[in-house]
């Protein structure tokens, strides 16, 4: 039996490892995707004073620090049992709205789209940013920088620097705006939200009128049913910032609608012992292995899986294109992994719509942005949606604040399982009689790079190095033996 | 001529510095057109294969992000350092250990238990933890050793200068990168894209007297913008931080962690902030100094935030 | 048979008084063991945190601050300030696991040539029923 | 690379018995840092210098380390040596092996190991030393003298007298101290007065001498040859310049006070002359017991001044700071007596015919309270039978003073004999511990009061004193007869001892200058500087150092005066260069300033950096080691001294 190792997996922020496995023939006998590596934040976060979370949590992953930074942040608010002031937690929503802006380019055109607009099987030294650039001309490059680079700007003005923002605090944030600086902030987000259209028509004209590319993306192999999580308002719509976790079934039927509090109680994770990430997976239905369906409680966290769980987007021509990309595909839930970049494209008009009517709002220079905690600090929770999925932070602390507890499901962990399943797809779908060639790997990458996997993220943990372990399994996966060397 | 070729890796980090990269802004365009980048793995499709293919020192400059926690990591240093003519620590964690290296506080074994088992929603019960090697039907599934303790880049292999900041600034890191595309470059050992002197030279605020009657944490108040962060009580790390980053954390009203590492003679960063602390306590009767030693939250944790790697003793008993 | 641990301390005293009550003690005859290496320093304030961090880093089993009494300073108060430095210190190292009893700030005043011989012998003792340190090996334990 | 040369001593045996001297000169020279290493039996000695000198010129050595003695002993010499020798002396260092290893520790072995890491920590340092040249400061040519009584007169006079300027602090009204309070001295019997007086009439007189009454130190800043002081002086509601002493004001003065210069065996008004010949020769206005003045109640004293015309009087006078400049400063702040009502065996307090000594000395006084004549104070009577009580509450470490206040022996004698002098039908009776008569005639006063006089002298302790129908019962033990003996007396004199002066503890750290266990100022060294305190630039005089008699405290006093003048001799005076220093990575961040207890360190505003005042800089170091950006050096012990010490001794 022969074994390809993809390794490491490029274009993603961390490290990953595929492992396929062909079987005589030449086909795919099984494959696995593996994460090689965890750090620890859960345990090393015991100690310190609860209100560095923000600060230190954020370290967890500098491509989505925001994310990290504002759920502590929100975390925090819970453990000292204190309400931020309207203005603090629109500047919140501010840098979060600007922070999906950039975040969403940069894997649009830096990380994802160099497939699309150079093709899965260009040489791979054309595979990235310099190629598309270098076919869409100097001035797209300069534009995806320029706006990437302002959206950066918004929230160095938020939060004080442009990665691993330091404004958050219990309560609130330490940092508000003068009225120049929101005056930069909305015509920026007028440029982000032209931006936005123009990578959606770019969408269009590379990947929508080009047959293969559509032919590709309703794939079957690049197709996962599973459950979908995501945040949504009280009108059911796609929220980043707050709201209520729901999920929809494979079906798209409502299956559970929580708040972040209640997570414990809908959200298991499984290990396994060949990699350092766990799979998360929903409680109520149970941990099946890594298979999709209505009896297993895997589940995906994505921008697909959030405009699945929801009824439509808060803004107009993220609406539209919203309702354009189901109609396209013809149907809700789409489970089509290839699709979430379609969805991506969706958020990244949501986020800067949404960026352009918090900059307008007259209330956001209010200086009023901090409410002092009184109370004694505990327990909390604060979730907000990552772009790679709902991230959740789970603090314990003593009577004086310092941390005695963490717990924290980050945003890619929730897709390991579909990730993995639609890594196996794939590879089945394009590795055929052993022809393995470089373009067809990358494909099976697409699949993966589909979900924007943030293992910077993912491996917030470490193991230990611990006696061998060797798990039999029956057909019904049930375990027969668990052979461990003392 | 032909142009140089440079290399970009990030090990245990969080991949700000990678990040950072991308702080170059339109610069990044010309620098493509300067240099060859011949491994990115988080921007460009390259393998580690590729890399074991190129020459010794075939590359000019290895920008090494990330600290080094497990086996992977050595692996890539060791392999970097042997195909690069020069090697940078980039970013706190490759240079200091950064946050990741706060994981010296535990052992591999607690950190694992907490992991796998202790977390409120962990599912575990047949105690299952990850194997470096896993024997499945299929074949050996592999995966890297995890270290106990977590390293510095200077403390597996030679390196030849250090660039501080989580992450370093912008400004900074296009600084840094023409110093080595035709630019001037300092002895090696040098720290590059950093002041020589601690981030109080930058820092806008007013300084009177430095004198700690209280230590103030910094939920419990709204410090005033213009005075001194420590002489308000809330610890800052900028007395003992280089400068460099343009105290970007004290314009946002927050104190700096002390990300940018000690000062060019500074025997140990934590020691020496420890030291001024408490050397400007307000009290002289036992019982006050005591107090108000007591009421520092997390000594370590705040005085070797993103050093701990780096400091005089590395982690803590186990 | 295998030999006792003999701790290796490192002693930074005062020149003003602990290091003359260590001339003092040697004067008068008294005996104590030579686990403790004196450096005469100016002032107990000179020394700095990281001093105490290097030396048991270095290989120290021990570390002993010795300085003037509360108001007897000649410089006015470093000792103050050493005290100050010290407290802190001592809840950072209860953070890193090294023992209390291993770094020790004690009073020593130029008369007092008897207790600076108790204090050594006192820590060389405490010590070694400790063990040793073993600082390197801490740090170099790595998979 | 310095050529560094190691010299080890053997000091007879003190080192070699222990320490195996051949070990460490060998082993060393091996060192790659080392041109020459030998050993002498004695390197204080000429040939032992003599050595040193050569083998500095023929190996051409640019450092030694000396393993020897405490630096404490001979660092002086060598350094002197090392610099005779074409050497900067901050190249020379000492490794202490003999008090810090041959005569602490017995195995041989051990001793020699630790020798061994003793030289090393030595060698380390001294090949980092810097050669650096002494700093030299200006010298202020003007002494502040603490206490006008006879120690600080004698010193001011001496001071004054070489032509410098001389402020004299005094605490109460007038000068004299104790002195100015006894009848007569022994052995001569002089009055004391007498030969006092004209001395303080020399001080008032005297151009280069200040006189502050009323005045105390209240701040002293500055080290020596540059303090900068601050005198606090009472209101002088007095103009001293224009009272011409004329007592009109005290006649009309209603408040009666108790005189404290008779220990309230007389009485005083609010406004009063401390004693007849008081200097400055002006009276003193007691706020205290004044009726008042802020509101004014009375006013009696100022009219009857302004009616004379002498007009010398300003109720509304407000205290008033001095701020001096001086080189030196000489405590002679003298002593007080202990608190006779603590000895509650001997009844003082309660039995009024219980008095101390020197208030039996007012009145013997001719100016006292009973103008000379011995009276009992309960009804006035002259006593037939008086008791001395010798050592009372002396000597006794666990309820009293432990020490011996080294002059009742001989005052008592005199008391007696004064007493039989002026009571002949009298007896006196002396109970003593041993009589402690050493002193220029003092034994053969004291004899010649034993017999001359025929005082009964008791050994031994005295139980108990009690009043019974007007006889006080003494209950003793006489040692030699073996006898419980019992006197009923009409009179009891407690012999009690010498304390500080009120207010020596808080001077002392006002001066920075230490006090020892019993309270009296410490010199730097019991037998060879015993004029000096430790804190350099600071000199002691009279009983405030320790219990003494008059012509002691005299000769102190102008032995403290001499020191004085040598320092202001020269007008700069040259300080330790080893001073901490600012480096260019300085931010200004500010911590350093606050902790130096010189004020020596200043935030240059315009470089936002630190400077170091190396004038003021004493070299203690604390702020080197709180900067927080290692931006301060301390000159020849610096971090990387010391790392490399501490390597060497962890190596």
């Amino acid at each position: 039996m022969k074994a390809v190792t993809i390794y490491p997996i490029t274009r993603l922020e961390g490290h990953g490892k595929i492992s396929i496995f062909l079987n005589d023939e030449g086909n795919v006998e099984n494959a696995y995707f593996q994460v090689p590596e965890l750090r620890g934040f859960e345990k090393f976060c015991e100690g310190r004073p609860v209100e560095e979370m923000p600060d230190i949590t954020s370290r967890i992953c500098g491509v989505c620090p925001e994310a990290h930074h504002i759920a502590s942040t929100k975390a925090l608010d819970a453990v000292f049992h204190v309400e931020p002031p309207p203005a603090a937690k629109k500047l919140r929503e501010l840098l979060y709205s600007a922070f999906f802006v950039a975040d969403h380019i940069t894997h649009f055109y830096i990380l994802a789209g160099p497939d699309f607009v150079m093709g899965p099987t260009a040489p791979k030294a054309e595979r990235n940013i310099l190629g598309v650039i270098g076919k869409l001309g100097l001035e797209v490059g300069n534009s995806v920088i320029k706006h990437r680079s302002d959206a950066l700007d918004v929230i160095a003005m938020v939060g004080g620097k442009r990665i691993h923002p330091s404004c958050g605090v219990p309560g609130g944030v330490s940092k508000g705006i003068t009225e120049d600086e929101r005056t930069r902030i909305q015509s920026i987000a007028e440029s982000e939200v032209e931006f936005a259209k123009y990578t959606l028509s770019l969408f269009d004209d590379i990947v929508l009128k080009n047959k293969d590319y559509v032919s590709l993306i309703t794939n079957e192999a690049y197709a996962t049913q599973t459950y979908c999580m995501g945040t949504v308002d009280d009108q059911n719509h796609v929220n980043f910032y707050d709201g209520k976790i729901r999920v929809v079934n494979p079906e798209g039927e409502e299956f559970a609608k929580f708040s972040p509090a209640e997570y414990e109680q809908h959200i298991s994770e499984h290990v396994e012992p060949w990699t350092y990430l766990k799979f998360p997976y929903l409680k109520k239905v149970g941990w099946k292995g890594l298979v999709g369906g209505m009896e297993s409680g895997v589940y995906k966290a994505t921008p697909l899986a959030r405009l699945n769980v929801a009824e439509g987007m808060a803004t107009p021509t993220a609406q539209a294109e919203y309702k354009r990309m189901y109609e396209t595909l013809g149907h809700k839930p789409i489970h089509s992994t290839l699709a979430t970049h379609w969805a991506r494209l969706v958020e990244l008009t949501y986020a800067s719509e949404r960026l352009l009517q918090l900059s307008q709002d007259s209330d956001i220079t209010n200086p009023n942005i901090r409410t002092i905690p009184t109370k004694t600090p505990d327990e909390g929770v604060g979730a907000v949606e990552a772009p790679r999925g709902t991230l959740i932070h789970h603090y314990k602390t003593d009577a004086n604040g310092i941390v005695k507890g963490v717990n924290l499901i980050v945003a890619t962990t929730n897709n390991h399982a579909a990730i993995s399943m639609s890594i196996k797809q794939a590879a089945e779908g394009v590795i055929r009689n052993g022809n393995v060639s470089d373009g067809i790997l990358n494909m099976v990458e697409m699949a993966f790079r589909a979900y924007d996997p943030c293992y910077a993220c993912a491996t917030h943990t470490l193991p230990g190095q611990m006696p061998l372990d060797i798990k039999i399994y029956s057909k019904q996966r049930a375990l027969l033996y668990n052979i461990r060397t003392p | 001529m032909t142009k140089p070729k440079i290399a970009f890796n990030w090990a245990s980090s969080c991949g700000g510095c990678e990040i950072a990269i991308f702080e170059l802004g339109a610069k990044i365009i010309d620098l493509a057109n300067k240099v060859d980048i011949v491994f990115w793995p988080a921007v460009m499709d390259y393998k580690y294969s590729d890399l074991e293919a190129m020459p010794e020192k075939g590359i000019d400059v290895s920008f090494f992000n990330g600290a080094i926690q497990n086996s992977e990591n050595e692996h890539l240093a060791q392999l970097l350092r042997a195909k690069s003519k020069l090697l940078v620590a980039f970013g706190s964690c490759a240079y200091l250990g950064g946050i990741p290296s706060l994981a010296n506080t535990s052992n591999r074994d607690q950190i694992f238990a907490n992991s796998y088992i202790e977390t409120s929603t962990t599912e575990n019960p047949e105690k299952i933890f990850p194997q470096i090697k896993v024997q499945k039907d299929e074949g050996e599934l592999t995966i890297p050793e995890f270290y106990n303790t977590v390293k510095t880049l200077d403390q597996v292999v030679d390196v030849d200068y250090y660039v501080p900041g989580c992450p370093p600034v912008g400004e900074q890191v296009s600084k840094v990168i023409s110093q080595f595309v035709g630019g001037e470059l300092p002895p090696i050992g040098a720290v590059l894209g950093a002041s020589e002197k601690s981030l109080c030279h930058e820092c806008k605020r007013v300084r009177t007297d430095k004198k700690i009657t209280k230590i103030v944490r910094s939920y419990q108040t709204i410090p005033d913008h213009q005075k001194c962060l420590l002489e308000q009580g809330i610890i800052c790390m900028g007395p003992a931080t280089r400068g460099g980053c343009g105290s970007i954390c004290l314009d946002a009203n927050m104190p700096c962690r002390g990300c940018y590492g000690p000062l060019p003679k500074a025997i140990d960063q934590g020691a020496k902030m420890l030291s001024a602390l408490s050397s400007i306590f307000d009290a002289d009767s036992e019982e006050d100094i005591q107090r108000l030693a007591d009421s520092v939250p997390d000594p370590l944790g705040t005085f070797y935030r993103f050093g701990l790697a780096h400091s005089l003793l590395r982690r803590t008993k186990q | 048979m295998e030999k006792t641990f003999e701790p290796k301390i490192v002693g930074f005293l005062c020149k003003w008084c602990s290091y003359a009550g260590a001339d003092l003690a040697g004067t008068s005859r008294m005996k104590y063991p030579p686990n403790l290496n004196a450096m005469r320093v100016n002032c107990s304030g000179r020394i700095d945190p990281s001093f105490v961090l290097r030396a048991l880093a270095s290989g120290a089993d021990g570390v002993l601050i010795a300085g003037c009494h509360p108001g007897d300073c000649h410089y006015t108060n470093g000792n103050v300030k050493t005290l100050r430095r010290f407290r802190l210190l001592q809840r950072m190292l209860d953070q890193f696991g090294i023992e209390r009893e291993r770094v020790r700030l004690e009073w020593i005043s130029a008369s007092e040539g008897e207790r600076y011989a108790r204090v050594v012998r006192g820590m060389t003792e405490e010590i070694r029923s400790l063990g040793p340190l073993n600082w390197k090996t801490t740090m170099e334990v790595a998979a | 690379m310095k050529r560094v040369g190691l010299f080890v001593c053997h000091c007879g045996l003190n080192i070699a018995r222990t320490v195996d001297i051949k070990d460490i000169v060998e082993k060393t020279s091996k060192r790659s840092d080392i041109v020459f290493a030998a050993d002498h039996k004695y390197l204080c000695s000429e040939p032992g210098q003599a050595l040193i000198k050569d083998s500095i010129r023929q190996h051409k050595l640019d450092a030694i380390v000396v393993a020897a003695c405490s630096p404490a002993m001979h660092e002086a010499t060598f350094k002197t040596i090392a610099q005779l020798s074409g050497l900067n002396k901050y190249n020379c260092e000492i490794a202490n092996i003999r008090e810090q290893s041959s005569w602490v520790h017995d195995d041989p072995q051990k001793a020699t190991e630790k020798a061994h890491i003793i030289v090393s920590e030595a060698i380390e340092k001294v090949k980092l030393n810097e050669p650096l040249q002494p700093i030299t400061v200006p010298v202020t040519r003007k002494v502040l003298i603490i206490g006008g009584g006879i120690a600080g007169i004698r010193a001011s006079l001496d001071v004054a007298n070489a032509g410098y300027q001389v402020y004299l602090v005094e605490k109460s009204g007038s000068i004299g101290g104790r002195m100015a309070q006894l009848s007569e001295t022994f052995p001569t019997l002089d009055c004391a007065i007498c030969i006092l007086g004209p001395l303080m009439v020399e001080v008032y007189r005297h151009p280069n001498i200040k006189l502050l009454r009323l005045s105390q130190v209240e701040e002293v800043r500055g080290y020596i040859g540059n303090f900068k002081v601050k005198v606090r002086q009472e209101p002088e509601y007095v103009d001293v310049a224009k009272c011409n002493a004329c007592g009109e004001c005290a006649k009309v003065c209603p408040a009666d006070v108790p005189n404290e210069f008779d220990f309230g065996l007389t009485w005083r008004k609010a406004i009063y002359t401390p004693f007849a010949q008081a200097v400055p020769p002006a009276y003193v206005l007691d706020a205290k017991n004044c009726l008042g003045l802020l509101p004014q109640a009375c006013g009696e004293c100022k009219k009857a001044c302004d009616q004379l015309g002498t007009a010398c009087m300003n109720l509304d006078a407000w205290p008033q700071t001095h701020e001096l400049e001086v080189g030196a400063i000489i405590v002679a702040t003298g002593y007080e007596l202990y608190d006779a009502t603590k000895l509650t065996e001997y009844g003082y307090g309660t039995c009024p015919d219980v008095m101390t000594s020197i208030e039996f000395e007012r009145m013997l006084s001719a100016s006292g309270p009973t103008l000379g004549e011995i009276r009992r104070p309960s009804d006035g009577r002259v006593p037939r039978e008086i008791v001395f009580i010798q050592c009372a509450g002396q000597r006794e470490p666990e309820t009293a003073l432990p020490y011996c206040s080294k002059i009742c022996c001989m005052y008592t004698a005199r008391h007696a004999m004064m007493f039989r002098e002026k009571v002949p039908e009298g007896q006196a009776y002396v109970f003593y511990m041993d009589i402690r008569a050493g002193g220029k005639g003092y034994e053969e006063f004291v004899k010649r009061c034993q017999e001359e006089r025929g005082l009964l002298y008791l050994r031994g302790r005295v139980a108990k004193v009690y009043e019974e129908n007007g006889k006080l019962i003494v209950k003793g033990v006489d040692t030699i007869s073996g006898k419980r003996v019992q006197i009923n007396a009409d009179l009891v004199v407690l012999a009690v001892g010498m304390i500080p002066s009120a207010g020596s503890k808080e001077l002392a750290s006002t001066l920075k200058a230490s006090l020892d266990a019993n309270g009296f100022f410490s010199e730097a060294h019991p037998k060879l500087r015993p004029l000096e305190s430790p804190t350099a630039g600071i000199y002691l005089a009279g009983a405030g150092q320790a219990p003494k008699d008059i012509p002691e405290t005299v000769a102190q006093a102008s032995g403290a005066a001499a020191k004085a003048l040598d320092l202001l001799s020269s007008p700069t005076l040259e300080r330790e260069p080893t001073v901490a220093q600012v480096l260019e990575t300085c931010s200004g961040c500010g911590i350093c300033i606050p902790l130096c207890p010189y004020e020596a360190l200043t935030l240059n505003a315009n470089t936002n950096q630190a400077e170091v005042s190396e004038a003021l800089c004493e070299g203690c170091g604390t702020c080197v080691a709180s900067c927080p950006s290692s931006s301060l050096s301390l000159r020849n012990l610096t971090d990387q001294q010391i790392l490399a010490m501490i390597e060497a001794i962890v190596a």
